[in-house]
């Protein structure tokens, strides 16, 4: 088990490192400065603003001084923001998206695993076709109509729900949960029918009936675990997805996440920042790839017999 | 009053390409205490009948047509779903043809055990483990609370149809349903398990309705014999009386397919085609520090001409080292000599040469053949490779391999899974000699097969055989099958050569105590006592 | 019953998401309503502020919190544009003008309770032009002498920039030139006092990433004083005890949201979770206008909107072509249809009325006489036109007005126009480097004078980027401009200068901004002006009033 | 069954025999011939838009400005005073073609990466889904500015761009589904036949993994039709007026409560493309599944 951890670690690290490496100097190579503003900098300025971001030293210094830096765990200061380092900017937003993220797979997993399993217990009916028709909807809606038209209906027609901020209302956090969480959540319903339809058809499910079970234990108790593993298989990239996709849900309801700094980054050439929101999703992308793995596998006997090492 | 009564079941199919009548008119009787056995191919409906009782046979798309099966009175087709349901793992309980995945892979042993046991009588969790690990022992599982949670994975075949067993017997049903429950098993174990049955069945007083296409297999045990073809009760009787004075000629087909005879072992001048020095081939587990020596110091010859049986339990390296020989496996030491060349040593076109001199058959013809390729393609993809013919002369080439192995011409354009086993391993058969090669290896080539068509194949292997002048490595567990094909017989246990000999001299004066018990589980001991 | 500790997570599992579906739905009262009650404004602020450093940030999102929080020597008044008394009660001009004497308010108090000195201002101001600070807007004190050469290194001691502090409530400045507008430089946060000890406890007094501002740390001396900075979240500034003028403080708090997203800052406004919008999508305008007692409030802004063109590239480097262009544009359409009247058709660079000075309308929508000149130019009826790409950055506004344009230049002149829309940065470098034949830009003035805007195209100019370069020009607006004696000469060679680019037409100006807001009916004094500059401290609330359909 | 043996193999078409059945399979699947005749319908008007759109794509009416759909503009007019249903036939262009030609440039790099890796395996396999990774981990927005910059702005760019971010994802459903299906005995059988890697790829595992490529394929279209609209907002690709049905989409998001028919019926054509598409998928999918439906 931890050998198998300690592999994939290894395994990720150089991955991590072109990507900080790429990174850096592909942001070099884009287009228009950190300083660059409509109104012109006069040079003098531009310059002493470089020297104080170190962005005079060559590209080479520059960037062996950011591996330093890195490997003490500092991101350096935001460009955009002065007085903030990428560090704080980063732990300001990661809980907002973390629970944002976690309440949108929690939603995904409800809504879609169970229309997933509906589904799958009559294929090829309405019960089928209803729930995945929905389905390829929410995949195709993109959260810029999804959300808007979630605030106009819950927000202002009905004037349910706040349409804006982040656990400063009750039920703030329940739209944008809902919005980032339906893409999600038909991707869900379609993998776990998917899943449920092939486990049906095990032999062991017609034990499991022969022994008098009634359904829904055969369901719950005997597909399901099974049926749902492609599914713990999708959590990890999608949550770590969602960590980076939830730039439009983020600023369409005001929430202070991680989301727009990363895409607001990239369009303010805040180069300390986009390295370390891409250092920090890659290496969160690592991370949920491991733990969904090592997920999936725990709930694979047969896998887990494995981690433990050796007996067969 | 019998157990079981079915009288007059009628099931069918509907599908999109059309209706079929699985079952017809057929009734029987199952009496207390008694081993009934049903008996004939895949697809004569024998399953299906016993399915259609208990409600396990999805409708749509099948549907009972008729009759009535009375179970202690009630007639199980008239019940509604919960009643059924009440019956279900209570009174009548089943066993299934593959403990590999009749077993929910997701759940320990121990809690599936007990499931029927807590549904049906409601035990408490506590009293129910009592009484599985009870049971666990009675059907011979070894430190039966040890195991209570381990999961099926962690057990072998013959196990885990023993834990099958003690499920389907923990709520002390009056019936038991045991639908081929060892043809997926090794001999030995399938020997073991008969006993198992049977022995049970005589302590606990119980009727057992046993499915199997193998009269060998039930001879030793069953009471009554039922035989079914295409969906129709053709005869049944004791077992005396169809294995003796068998009236219809199903019944005698069958009992002809037994694999009984042996070959007249024709005298070989040793002339090794193949030469194996201190072959291993060893396996590197990811995740395990010891390598697994699925093959470990074999060292073997096979003359020009002869046919080699190879026999030996699942596991015992027997499938690797047949496919050492056509570096299908990664070698990880010593050679491979073929007609003076070392094959360990080829890579690229040379090697690409000598595929074309060897050729293999696998064992599950449902996987061995591309599903997407008409037999057309796949006969045709090694005679274009090879240049044995240009595309001038294809058809005139497949057209005789489809002769060679005995398949009408008009099936030319179909895929596989519009066949029958037997059929598609006639297939697989074809491509095998569509290079016109000098050796084969034919790994378990009949044991997926039902008894008849098993008969079938070897014949026509056999005659192949010594119309291509083919050398042969047969590779099977099954000893009968064995002695009916081989010149010569190695056996392997444990990645090692045991013993080795002529096949009589085997079969006659087994040295090795291993070689001793192979024999011993040969089944159908009561057709040749 | 019998439950499998699977069974259990499961039902753990749906309970849970029942939980938060059903998390209580009821909408408690509404920000503004409780704000109204609390003298709490909610402000939708347009953007997270870079940072609240007067000598470090450069946008309008951080203007309106830093003005909040800081005050200057001198404060617009905003009604009149017209500075009035901050820090400094009074000032007074000598040598003709280049000499202005600040005297402070003793009165005027750092938010620690600590006076504002005039030593304060030098030392902030040498902080403002130090090279090493890299403040963007240095060049907002270039009036003073010297301020100049000490930015770009040419001096090193700052006692020779002209600032000097003659005790602690008087301050002297020396400018270059008598320059009418630089008492209004007081109030733009470029020129705002720091607390000297508070930066130096936090680091060097050029740094620019110390965490002095933050809550906390950070000392001021405006109206309000900072309680809260959530990034991206809000920002809140309550009332300040030691600021001079508390007594006329009407707000208890203000609350500035990061409104980057306009279409939610105008639903935030319909539900009452803001007093005040930073802008309104152009497509809601029409319905707020026809709402009675619209809170929807639109104001002259002192800024142009213009397309820069390349006078070097072809078909483009011809004056006549330029001006072909430019009259075949219908901007009373344009300003009618697809900008919904909220701005006004602009013939000049400089925006009518700045600070009294007209510029001239030198020309009109007139096709025919743009297709005469296009065919003087060389493409009779668009014949032989090679082509033609406006350059806009990605956004939506800009892209209607170049898709409009685009037709309208079609229409009448029959050519052919291409469009081509850039990333932000992307086209912030094609404009640097004057890639392009036809660039989108807009102006918003620093100060409201003409100045600001003509300066722009002195061949030096930095924000030239048309390659147009006419010493005449250069001479007018360097020299002859700043050493006229009367505001009207001022302003006649102004209309001179504006004269001679309109006839060359290195821009084609298009339309003068507006500014547009929604205003709550319970705010008031919140005015418009030319700058869009607000001053909070005059701002009350009228609990009780509601928005049009929200006052049942 | 017959067994007639005088079958005459001289008119067998060696190998197109799958994709035959598969056709004559799809045929009689309604769903799915529905759904592939509405597509060739929209793709047959993409095709002929240019003649037979109603109004001049250029066009406006600034004083008309956006209008409901009427007798003389169906589908209404946008604020431009241009007809919303010559928009849309002019958008349908770009997004089909983008859709198209980008999920087929996603298809043939993905599906030949992951079939390679998946296939050969061992260190190969490790460098070439590293390799993926690290992909999926650059800064998607500085990558396209920064092509859009070293290359300009083309269409074919933006085939390119999409391709580029889209094929990631096939390759490891592709790999996946090698990677278990060269467990199977048939490709033993194939490597026993002394076939070389690349025809075992392309002509026993391709076609065997087609099924969950197919599906994915068909929700792959849809979204790669809005990401162009994203990348159009960026700046990259199309320029206007030139439209697609994803630039419609998001400019009728912006005034749905003005002009709700400014999204609906751009939305409209997308979801119908969606589900004609979905069927047609699924079909094929089944179509080439020659084993039919199991049980």
């Amino acid at each position: 088990m931890l050998r198998f951890m300690l592999i994939r670690i290894l395994q990720a690290l150089p991955v991590i490192f072109v990507v900080i490496t790429a990174t850096f100097f592909l942001v070099r190579s884009a287009p228009g400065g950190p300083f660059d503003q409509e109104k012109v900098v006069i040079p003098e300025v531009k310059k002493a603003l470089e020297a104080q971001y170190k962005l005079d030293l060559p590209l080479h210094e520059q960037y062996f001084a950011y591996l330093g830096d890195l490997a003490q765990g500092d991101l350096g200061p935001s460009f955009k923001y002065p007085g903030r380092s990428v560090n704080e900017i980063l732990f300001s937003g990661l809980p907002v998206t973390a629970e944002l993220g976690f309440y949108a797979l929690l939603i995904a997993l409800c809504i879609g695993v169970t229309a997933g399993v509906f589904a799958s217990l009559r294929p090829n009916t309405a019960q089928d076709y209803i729930p995945m028709s929905l389905a390829m909807i929410g995949i195709c809606m993109p959260s810029f109509l999804l959300g808007p038209l979630l605030v106009l209906v819950f927000g202002i027609w009905l004037d349910w729900l706040p349409i804006t901020g982040w656990g400063d209302i009750p039920g703030d956090k329940i739209l944008p949960s809902i919005t980032l969480g339906s893409a999600y959540a038909a991707y869900i319903a379609r993998l776990s029918r998917a899943g449920m339809l092939e486990i049906l058809s095990q032999d062991y499910i017609r034990t499991a009936r022969a022994k008098g079970l009634p359904e829904w234990l055969v369901v719950t108790r005997h597909a399901l675990r099974g049926g749902l593993i492609p599914v713990i298989a999708f959590l990890g990239p999608a949550f770590a997805g969602l960590l980076a996709g939830s730039f439009v849900v983020e600023t369409i309801f005001q929430i202070p996440g991680l989301g727009r700094f990363y895409v607001q980054a990239a369009f303010n050439r805040d180069y300390t920042m986009i390295l370390g929101t891409t250092v920090f999703l890659s290496t969160l992308i690592v991370f949920f790839n491991l733990v969904s793995d090592i997920t999936a596998a725990w709930l694979n006997p047969r896998l887990r017999a494995q981690f433990k090492g050796g007996s067969r | 009053m019998s157990l079981l009564k079915v009288d007059n079941l009628s099931v069918s199919f509907h599908t999109r390409n059309g209706s079929h009548q699985a079952v017809k008119n057929v009734s029987f009787t199952v009496e207390p205490r008694e081993i009934t056995a049903i008996i004939g191919e895949s697809g004569s409906g024998k399953s299906v009948s016993c399915y259609a009782m208990l409600g396990l046979v999805p409708t749509p798309p099948g549907r009972i047509d008729g009759g009535s099966a009375l179970f202690e009175g009630a007639d199980l087709l008239a019940l509604g779903e919960r009643e059924l349901r009440a019956i279900r793992g209570r009174d009548i309980a089943m066993i299934f043809q593959d403990p590999m995945t009749c077993l929910n892979p997701f759940m320990a042993i121990g809690q599936q055990l007990i499931e029927p046991l807590r549904l049906h009588k409601g035990l408490s969790a506590k009293d129910a483990k009592i009484r599985a690990i009870e049971l666990l022992d009675e059907v011979g599982i070894r430190s039966p609370a040890d195991t209570f949670d381990s999961y099926p994975h962690e057990f072998s075949g013959g196990m885990r149809q023993r834990v099958m067993i003690a499920m389907a017997l923990i709520n002390e049903p009056k019936l038991l349903i045991a639908d081929e429950p060892t043809t997926a098993l090794d001999v030995t174990i399938q020997a073991q398990i008969l006993r198992l049955i049977a022995d049970l069945q005589k302590n606990r007083d119980i009727g057992v309705l046993f499915i199997s296409h193998d009269l060998a297999v039930v001879a030793d045990i069953a009471d009554q014999i039922i035989v079914m073809e295409q969906g129709v009760m053709v005869e049944h009787g004791s077992p005396d009386a169809i294995f003796n004075h068998a009236q219809h000629p199903y019944t005698q087909k069958l009992l002809a397919a037994i694999p009984s005879g042996h070959r007249t072992a024709e005298r070989i001048k040793p002339d090794p085609l193949i030469a194996v020095t201190h072959l291993r081939t060893w396996f590197y587990p990811s995740n395990a520090r010891e390598p697994v020596k699925a093959v470990d110091d074999v060292s073997l010859e096979i003359h020009r001409g002869e046919v080699l049986g190879l026999v030996g339990e699942s596991g015992s390296g027997k499938s690797t080292l047949g496919r050492s020989l056509l570096r299908l496996a990664p070698i990880t030491e010593g050679s491979v000599v073929f007609d003076g060349t070392d094959l360990t040593q080829l890579e690229g076109n040379p090697l690409k040469a000598f595929r074309r001199r060897m050729q293999m058959i696998f064992q599950d013809p449902f996987a061995s053949l591309n599903p997407r390729m008409t037999v057309y393609d796949t006969l045709a993809e090694p005679l274009l490779l090879h240049k044995i013919c240009d595309r001038k002369n294809l058809d005139a080439a497949i057209a005789t391999l489809m002769d060679d192995v005995g398949l009408a011409r008009a099936f030319i354009r179909k895929y596989p899974h519009e066949f029958s086993g037997g059929q598609r391993q006639r297939i697989a058969i074809g491509r095998a000699l569509a290079t016109k090669p000098e050796f084969i290896v034919a790994d378990e080539p009949v044991s997926a097969l039902d008894v008849t068509i098993q008969a079938q194949i070897l014949e026509l292997l056999v005659a192949l055989g010594r119309e291509h002048g083919l050398t042969m490595l047969f590779v099977s567990h099954d000893m009968a099958v064995i002695r009916q094909i081989a010149d010569r017989v190695m056996v392997m246990y444990q990645g090692k050569l045991v013993e080795q000999g002529d096949t009589e001299e085997i079969f006659g004066h087994p040295r090795e105590a291993y070689t001793q018990s192979l024999l011993a589980s040969i089944p159908g001991v009561a057709l040749s006592a | 019953m019998l439950l499998t500790p699977t069974d259990l997570i499961f039902r753990r599992f749906f309970i849970a998401a029942l939980a938060l579906l059903l998390v209580a739905c009821g909408r408690g009262e509404s920000n503004v309503v409780q704000g109204n009650r609390d003298g709490v404004l909610h402000y939708g602020n347009g953007a997270e502020p870079q940072g609240l450093d007067p000598h470090v940030v450069t946008g309008v999102p951080e203007n309106h919190i830093i003005r909040a929080l800081f005050e200057g020597l001198a404060v617009k008044n905003p009604q009149t544009l017209e500075p009035e008394p901050g820090v400094a009660e009074r000032w007074e001009f000598s040598d003709g003008g280049r000499v202005i004497t600040f005297f402070l308010n003793p009165e005027a108090k750092w938010s620690n309770g600590e006076q504002v000195t005039a030593s304060d201002y030098v030392w902030s101001w040498n902080r403002a032009l130090h090279p090493g600070t890299g403040n963007e807007y240095s060049y907002m004190l270039f009036p003073l002498v010297n301020a100049e050469a000490y930015l770009k290194g040419e001096i090193s001691d700052f006692n020779e920039v002209g600032v000097k502090a003659l005790d602690d409530t008087t301050l002297e400045v020396t400018l270059n030139a008598p320059t009418p507008y630089f008492v209004q430089l007081m109030d733009h946060y470029s020129t705002f006092a720091v607390h000297p000890e508070t930066l130096l406890q936090f680091g060097e007094m050029t740094d620019r990433y110390t965490p002095w501002t933050r809550v906390g740390n950070i000392v001021s001396n405006g109206a309000f004083t900072l309680t809260e900075w959530s990034l991206n979240r809000r920002i809140v500034v309550e009332k300040s005890e030691h600021y001079w003028d508390r007594d006329k403080v009407a707000l208890n708090s203000v609350v500035f949201y990061p409104t980057e997203n306009v279409v939610s800052e105008e639903r935030m406004f319909r539900v009452e979770q803001l007093h005040y919008t930073q802008v309104v999508p152009l497509d809601k305008i029409p319905a707020y206008r026809q709402m009675p007692d619209t809170p929807y409030v639109q104001a002259p802004y002192l800024g142009t909107y213009y397309y820069l063109i390349n006078t070097k590239r072809p078909p483009v480097d011809d004056a006549r072509v330029r001006k072909a262009l430019s009259m075949a544009l219908d901007r009373e359409t344009l300003v009618r249809t697809v900008l919904q009247e909220t701005a006004v058709a602009a013939y000049s660079i400089t925006p009518p009325d700045t600070l009294g000075y007209f510029p001239p309308k030198l020309f009109d929508y007139d096709p025919e006489e743009a297709r005469r000149l296009l065919a003087e130019g060389g493409y009779p009826n668009g014949e032989g036109w090679p082509g033609l790409e406006i350059l806009y950055n990605t956004q939506e506004a800009h892209r209607k007005i170049a898709v409009a344009i685009q037709q309208m230049w079609k229409k009448e002149l029959n050519i052919d126009v291409t469009l081509s829309n850039q990333e932000w940065k992307v086209y912030l470098d094609s404009v640097t480097q004057i890639d392009f034949q036809v660039a989108r830009r807009g102006w918003i003035g620093d100060y409201v004078d003409a100045n600001n805007f003509l300066d722009l195209f002195i061949t030096e100019g930095g924000n030239n980027n048309t390659h147009y370069s006419d010493p005449v020009y250069d001479d007018l607006i360097l020299y002859r401009a700043p050493k006229a004696e009367t505001r009207e000469e001022r302003y006649r060679l102004f209309a001179e200068a504006e004269t001679m680019l309109m006839e060359e037409m290195p821009i084609i100006p298009i339309y003068t901004y507006t500014s547009k807001h929604l205003i709550h009916p319970s705010v008031e004094g919140l005015y418009s002006n030319l700058m869009d500059s607000l001053n909070l401290k005059y701002v009350r609330l009228v609990p009780g009033r509601r928005l049009p359909g929200k006052d049942k | 069954m017959s067994t007639e043996t005088s079958l005459s193999l001289t008119d067998a078409e060696q190998g197109s025999s799958l994709w035959h059945d598969a056709w004559i399979r799809l045929s009689k699947n309604k769903m799915a011939v529905g759904g592939g005749c509405i597509l060739l319908t929209f793709i047959l008007v993409a095709l002929l838009t240019p003649w037979i759109a109603p109004y001049s794509y250029e066009a406006q009416n600034l004083d008309l400005g956006a209008s409901p759909p009427s007798l003389s503009h169906w589908l209404g007019t946008d604020i431009f005073g241009r007809d919303v249903l010559t928009q849309i036939m002019y958008g349908g262009r770009v997004s089909l073609a983008v859709g198209f030609i980008a999920t087929g440039v996603a298809l043939i790099i993905g599906v030949t990466w992951g079939a390679v890796a998946g296939y050969v395996g061992g260190r190969i396999d490790a460098v070439m889904m590293r390799l993926v990774d690290i992909l999926y981990a650059l800064p998607f927005m500085i990558f396209i500015v920064l092509l859009m910059v070293i290359f300009g702005r083309n269409v074919l760019l933006l085939f390119l761009a999409i391709g580029a971010v889209e094929w990631l994802t096939m390759a490891r459903i592709m790999r996946s589904q090698v990677q278990s299906l060269r467990q199977q005995e048939f490709v033993e059988a194939a490597v026993s036949l002394g076939l070389s890697p690349a025809t075992i790829i392309r002509r026993h595992v391709i076609p065997n993994a087609l099924g969950p490529i197919i599906v994915y394929t068909t929700l792959t279209i849809p979204s790669v039709m809005l990401l162009e609209a994203f990348l159009s907002f960026l700046g990259l690709g199309i320029q206007p007026p030139q439209t697609s049905w994803g630039l419609l989409i998001s400019y009728g998001a912006e005034t749905m409560e003005e002009y709700p028919w400014l999204l609906l019926f751009p939305g409209l054509a997308l979801t119908i493309t969606l589900f004609s598409l979905n069927f047609l998928g699924d079909g094929l999918r089944d179509a080439l599944d020659v084993r039919g439906s199991k049980d």
